[in-house]
């Protein structure tokens, strides 16, 4: 534990009250856990929104998720499972002290992250246009179900809020890229690259689940 | 670990600075030095402010509520009034005063220090926390500003999604300080598991800490639940989604399954960091050890679990299934067991104990007394056919401010006046203290005895005006209320004077054994000189006090200019058995 | 995987190739007719290999201590908890009454 | 004694369901008072005895008794399992109601009651009438919010719901009124939905059921719309003497000038009347909060509102 062994060199990243390294990327890392159980017992309410309406509707469901492009869903599967690889691969280059590759992986990260959004903005635009937007504002004619429109509030705010959360990922792997073009990262020090690809792995995730339990219904 | 292993530690002990001229307090000064610290004792100090202030604020709501319904009908104000009253009384007391007050004030100045270590695994996290607290309170304030809310502080569709009051600037408030509340709970987790000093293992941590633990669980898998329904909430109002709201197709009922997955285990996070402090109250002023340690500490773990399980029990007539309702009875008698664990536990301990009597025990006496009312009418309210009668009456208003202000207050009271003389190095007038203990004790049962009666006789609660027969009953409630109001006039005084006029406090004033006990009064920035380690339980009245300030030999912190005291100690142990387990 | 492990690059891809073969079976499935629930089962249970696949390797609690796949799994098991006691109301309601035309 | 005790507690027990509820009630007070001072005396004997003599005093090591700790989960353990039990049946008991239960319609509306007798084409306001020793069951909704409909002297209560269907029973036992409380929070008048309960005999519920059920096409315009008045509820927001409440008074209302919370001004003709009972969102008068029911357009006969409107006319 925090037995002061006097051997661990203090280092510039050492925040004073961590005994070690070892200490404070242990600390970090299970803090960053522990808030990733908070994100998913927060999406966890949607998901019992979803599955209480599902139940009590199946076919209200099965009607809806046709009008999803399941293409584009399957796109953005593969894009963030590739983003997901990019930003480890960033923790590792970090790890083997290389500069060049944090970077470039990184960047591409954001590159993907960045097409999901624009899929993602398609995929609502067309939506806006037939109408098929939130309960209040509904008015697609498409689907016989007088609850038709709790269904797309309940996918607006799934994919809404997996969306702002990639919005935030954008702008912490964009901070990343910042430190790590100047150096502060290495293999004595990645904590901070570790604990936002861990965010970024759960933002993966929750869309692993989405993208079947919203388009792919019959 | 790079080097454990059976490794020879130097341990000796250090001797406590009695009032250092630097400790937290003044080691920099300025305003700024202040809003954007670090130390995890001035958070902790400015969310004491902070909900002292939320409670004078509540407090006050309360006693306008009560005057109010001195007469049947109108007294002074109208019912929209009465009824925002209500609502900001139970809004603020919840949100902004009892979630935070224990853990966010007490135990953020104490956990660390408590452990060993020199601040919390998060300090930015922690600051962050605050000012999210301040952001949340911000917004509390602007809808008050702005019309107020009128819909009870527990927010049920689809009276608030059509009220014309602010709900949306309201319930983003709440939404806002609840991630306040699970940063803390974050922080909380991380500091304990990886930041005990040496020697301090799981069995040895004091049960205050074991208490914090088990609520930074709750806040961290409950609160993000109350987050996402208050933010379908502010959809529901402001775009209608139509999830909750009958008008739209949608289900009222699941709203409060939602609202009630967070506020049953919610008010698990207000009494557990309660029992917390009654642990160490008791043992250190009877001197002895906690009977049933393993016991109390898993207790509060297995009340956060079950907890969870049992929040229907609010929702029995609310048109759920019944045979939801039969399970959820059924859970509920269950959080009964650990916590009578805990009284009788607690209890026992005086038994043959070295028992005085000082402000803070005569709180944790008060708090067993008050608490078990509490708790015991909360089984009678867990009960199915008498819910159908008691549920929304007065019962329920008496029961949880039994549990709610005789429990959880009446605690962080103890507590407060436990730690006064460490968190400001000043003691207070122990006399006034007992005289308005005292004065508090009687006061709350003449204020909410009487409505348990006018509760069983069928008075519902949320009421502006009501039937004759209940007058005399609100109106000795009422002048309970009003005594209330003295105690607590009397306790701001000599608290106030205290800092000012008060003795300087002696580093140990009560002969506790924990880890706050064994550095200066008040604490210095770094918390102790050294990293202290631990060989003894936490409460082994019976060992030898200068055992509990070990130390490692030649841990100065990088600050110490401190000399080897006189008959400095010094030890060897074996360090392969005394290391914190991970 | 503590700070001297260095993630292994052969495990890395290899995890993100299963992902995509296990993203276009769950596609190809979705155009099979299974019998009722089987489908949604089979999907899920796609689901949940991908994600066990990134927490393990992408997310390293294969190589991590124990107690932070413990952390991970206990948010599971209370969202079973919220969901599965919420079933027992919502699945088990009276059913409504017509009086009202 | 012991009654003296019990009727101070609780209202007294005028349906079949109360007796077991309140057994069940007083089971509790009185094992938790037992257990309670119990406690309590522990305490304080613990403090007087034990009171610390002197600053150097040691106290014994005692960690722990397996024997008194398994005493203490089994026994409240044994305890809960009674109360869970005898809790259930008494659930049950208040939630099933017996098949030949006499059916009731109750609306909850913002801020008052209705209760429809289907087969008797009778509907009152604020009013129950029930006859004795019959077991009614209540088939309750609401026309907005969540309201509750709660009767302490039956130990009933069940929450009204919008959109859903709720019920409840309960047999009376004695002729006499019981008060009826609205439980659910749900605004500005919540305190004031209230309504009797009459439990009459037999014969006197004939009687009842022969006066209420008058002639209502034969009735004159204005003594119709007095009855829609009662009937619909308006009276719970306005008054016809001049009181302000929740809603303006009716009395003078005709052919005053009405100002409107646009700023405007009208004139309350025969077709402002009108209006404002139809779509009373449209003109709001200032000064009055804007939450009058919509819903009166649908459930009000042409004539009903002929009616309505005669009868506001006349109170000058
Ligand atoms: C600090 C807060 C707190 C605490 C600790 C509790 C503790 C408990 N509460 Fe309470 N409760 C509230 C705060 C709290 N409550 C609030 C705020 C509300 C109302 C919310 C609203 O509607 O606005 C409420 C409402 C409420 C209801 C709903 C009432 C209704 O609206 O119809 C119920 C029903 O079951 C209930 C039950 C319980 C139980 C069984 C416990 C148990 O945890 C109690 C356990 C303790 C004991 C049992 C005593 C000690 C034990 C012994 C001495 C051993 C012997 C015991 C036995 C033999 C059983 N509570
Ligand atoms: C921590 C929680 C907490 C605390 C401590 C309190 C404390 C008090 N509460 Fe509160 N209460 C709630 C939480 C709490 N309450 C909640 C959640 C509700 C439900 C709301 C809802 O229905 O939505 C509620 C509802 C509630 C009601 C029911 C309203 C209704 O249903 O119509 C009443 C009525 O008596 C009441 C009274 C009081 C009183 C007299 C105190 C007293 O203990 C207060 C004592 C404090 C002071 C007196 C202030 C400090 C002293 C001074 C500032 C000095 C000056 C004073 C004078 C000059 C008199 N409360
Ligand atoms: C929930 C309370 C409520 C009920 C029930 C209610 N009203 Fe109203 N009524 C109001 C309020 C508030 C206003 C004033 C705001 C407005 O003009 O909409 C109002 C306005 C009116 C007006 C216009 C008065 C003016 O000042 O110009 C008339 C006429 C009226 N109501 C008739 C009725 C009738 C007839 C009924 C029953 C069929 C009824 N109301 C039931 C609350 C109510
Ligand atoms: Cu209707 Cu309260
Ligand atoms: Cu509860």
């Amino acid at each position: 534990m925090a037995n002061n062994s006097g051997a661990a060199e203090k280092e510039a990243h050492l925040a004073h009250h961590f005994v070690d390294s070892e200490q404070q990327f242990e600390a970090s890392k299970l803090g960053m856990w522990v808030f990733l159980v908070t994100e998913i017992l927060f999406f966890g309410g949607l998901f019992v929104a979803y599955i209480v309406y599902r139940s009590w509707h199946p076919d209200l469901f099965e009607q809806a998720a046709m009008t999803l492009d399941t293409t584009l869903g399957a796109v953005n599967t593969g894009v963030l499972i590739v983003s997901s690889l990019t930003i480890v691969l960033a923790v590792r280059a970090a790890q083997i002290n290389d500069q060049r590759q944090q970077l470039i992986m990184l960047g591409s990260t954001i590159a993907l992250a960045i097409t999901f959004m624009v899929v993602k903005y398609f995929e609502y635009a067309s939506k806006f246009e037939a109408g098929m937007l939130p309960a209040g504002l509904y008015t697609y004619e498409g689907i016989e179900h007088e609850l038709a429109p709790v269904f797309y509030s309940i996918y607006y705010m799934l994919t809404g809020l997996h969306g702002i959360h990639v919005i935030i990922g954008i702008g912490l792997i964009s901070w990343l890229m910042v430190n790590a073009a100047k150096g502060t990262y290495h293999s004595g020090y990645f904590t901070p690259i570790e604990i936002v690809a861990l965010y970024w792995h759960l933002v993966d995730i929750i869309w692993i689940f989405l993208f079947p339990l919203l388009y792919l219904i019959e | 670990m790079a080097d454990s292993g059976s490794r020879t530690l130097r341990i000796r002990e250090f001797p406590i600075e009695e009032n250092p001229p630097k400790n937290y307090l003044n080691h920099e000064r300025g305003l700024m030095s202040w809003l954007f610290t670090l130390d995890h004792k001035r958070i902790g100090l400015m969310y004491l402010a902070s909900i002292v202030i939320a409670f004078f604020l509540g407090g006050m709501l309360a006693v306008g509520l009560r005057t109010e319904l001195w007469t049947p009908a109108g007294t002074f104000i109208d019912a929209d009034t009465y009824n925002h009253i209500f609502t900001l009384h139970g809004v603020i007391m919840v949100f902004l005063f009892i979630i935070p007050s224990i853990p966010a004030a007490l135990g953020n100045i104490f956990l660390p220090i408590m452990l060993g270590a020199k601040d919390v695994a998060f300090p930015r996290l922690n600051l962050a926390s605050f000012w999210v607290y301040s952001l949340g309170a911000v917004f509390a304030l602007y809808s008050i500003a702005h019309g107020g809310v009128d819909t009870g502080w527990t927010f049920y569709t689809p009276y608030s999604t059509e009220t014309g009051s602010a709900v949306i600037s309201m319930t983003l408030g709440a939404f806002i300080m609840g991630f306040s509340s699970i940063m803390t709970g974050v922080n909380f987790i991380a500091t304990i598991h990886k930041m005990r000093s040496p020697g301090m293992s799981w069995g040895r941590m004091p049960l205050f800490l074991w208490s914090l633990y088990a609520t930074s669980i709750i806040q961290v898998l409950a609160t993000p639940v109350l987050g996402i329904t208050l933010l379908l909430l502010v959809m529901e109002r402001a775009l209608g989604i139509g999830i909750f709201d009958p008008a739209l197709g949608g289900d009222p009922v699941l709203y409060q399954h939602f609202f009630w997955f967070y506020s049953h285990p919610a008010v698990y996070i207000m009494i557990v960091p309660a029992f917390g402090i009654i642990s160490e109250l008791i043992t250190t002023f009877s001197r002895k050890v906690i009977f049933g340690y393993w016991a109390i500490a898993l207790s509060s773990l297995a009340i956060a679990f079950i907890g969870f399980l049992v929040w229907g029990h609010h929702m029995f007539v609310s048109g759920q299934s019944e045979l939801s309702s039969v399970v959820f009875s059924f859970l509920t008698f269950f959080v009964g067991i650990p916590t009578g664990i805990k009284v009788l536990n607690w209890v026992t301990t005086l038994y043959r104990g070295s028992i005085s009597l000082k402000t803070p025990m005569l709180y944790a006496m008060i708090f067993l007394i008050l608490f078990t009312i509490g708790g015991v009418t909360g089984i009678m309210l867990g009960a199915l056919s008498v819910n159908v009668h008691l549920h929304d009456t007065y019962y329920v208003v008496a029961h949880f401010h039994y549990v709610m202000m005789g429990g959880t207050v009446f605690a962080f009271l103890g507590g407060l006046h436990y730690w006064w003389p460490k968190i400001f190095g000043k003691m207070y007038n122990e006399f006034w203290a007992k005289v308005s203990a005292v004065i508090l004790f009687i006061a709350f049962n003449v204020t909410f005895l009487p409505q348990f009666v006018m509760g069983s006789q069928g008075m519902p609660r949320r009421y502006f005006n009501y039937i004759e027969e209940f007058q005399v009953m609100h109106q000795i409630s009422t002048v309970g209320s009003w005594m209330l109001g003295v105690g607590f006039i009397i306790m701001a005084i000599y608290l106030v004077h205290s800092l000012y006029k008060g003795e300087k406090a002696p580093s140990n004033p009560w002969g506790g054994r924990t880890l706050e006990w064994m550095t200066a009064s008040p604490p210095i920035h770094h918390n102790f000189e050294h990293t202290p380690v631990i060989i003894h339980g936490p409460y082994d009245h019976h060992k030898p006090i200068r055992e509990f300030r070990l130390g490692i030999a030649g841990s100065d912190n990088g600050h110490g200019h401190h000399t080897n005291g006189d008959g400095a100690h010094t030890e060897e142990v074996e360090s392969g058995d005394q290391t914190g387990s991970r | 995987m503590s700070l001297h492990h260095v993630l292994p690059l052969k495990t890395m891809i290899g995890t993100a190739v299963a992902l995509f073969v296990l993203t276009i079976l769950t596609v190809a499935v979705y155009y099979i007719d299974f019998p009722d629930p089987l489908n949604t089962i089979v999907a899920l249970g796609i689901a949940t290999v991908k994600a066990a696949l990134v927490c393990m390797f992408f997310m390293g609690l294969y190589w991590d201590t124990k107690f932070n796949t413990l952390v991970l799994l206990s948010s599971l098991l209370f969202f079973l908890i919220m969901i599965g006691i919420i079933l027992l109301d919502t699945l088990f309601r009276d059913a409504p009454f017509q009086i009202y035309g | 004694m012991f009654e003296r005790f019990a009727e101070f507690f609780l209202p007294p027990q005028r349906s079949t369901v109360a007796a077991e509820v309140d057994g069940l009630f007083h089971f509790i007070h009185i094992s938790g008072f037992i257990l309670f001072i119990g406690i309590v005396a522990t305490i304080v004997y613990f403090a007087i005895k034990y009171r610390r003599k002197s600053e150097d005093e040691i106290t014994p090591v005692i960690s722990h008794n397996t024997r008194l700790e398994i005493a203490w989960s089994v026994i409240p353990t044994i305890m809960i399992l009674i109360v869970f039990s005898w809790g259930f049946r008494g659930f049950l008991n208040v939630n099933t109601a017996p098949s030949d239960a006499f059916e009731i319609n109750v609306t909850g509306v913002s801020w008052f009651w209705e209760f429809e007798y289907p087969d008797d084409g009778i509907m009152l306001t604020d009013e129950l009438v029930v006859p004795v020793n019959q077991p009614i069951k209540l088939n309750m909704r609401s026309e907005d919010v969540i309201h509750s409909f709660f009767v302490p002297d039956f130990r009933i209560k069940k929450d009204v719901l919008p959109g859903r269907n709720t019920t409840t029973w309960f047999e009376a036992t004695e002729v006499g009124e019981s008060i009826m409380f609205c439980a659910e929070y749900c605004g500005t008048e919540h305190s004031a939905m209230d309504a009797t309960i009459r439990v009459v005999s037999e014969e006197e519920y004939e009687e009842f059921l022969e006066e209420e059920a008058v002639d209502i096409e034969d009735m004159p315009l204005a003594e119709l719309g007095e009855l829609t008045f009662q009937q619909q509820g308006c009276q719970s927001c306005h008054s016809v003497d001049g009181t302000d409440m929740v809603g303006p008074s009716m009395q003078g209302l005709y052919q005053s000038e009405r100002e409107l919370d646009d700023g405007s001004t009208v004139t309350a003709d025969e077709d402002y009347l009108r209006r404002s009972i139809v779509d009373p969102r449209a003109e709001v008068t200032a000064g009055y909060p804007n939450n009058m029911p919509t819903f009166y357009g649908d459930r009000l006969s042409d004539r009903e509102i002929d009616a309505l409107v005669t009868y506001i006319k006349e109170l000058q």
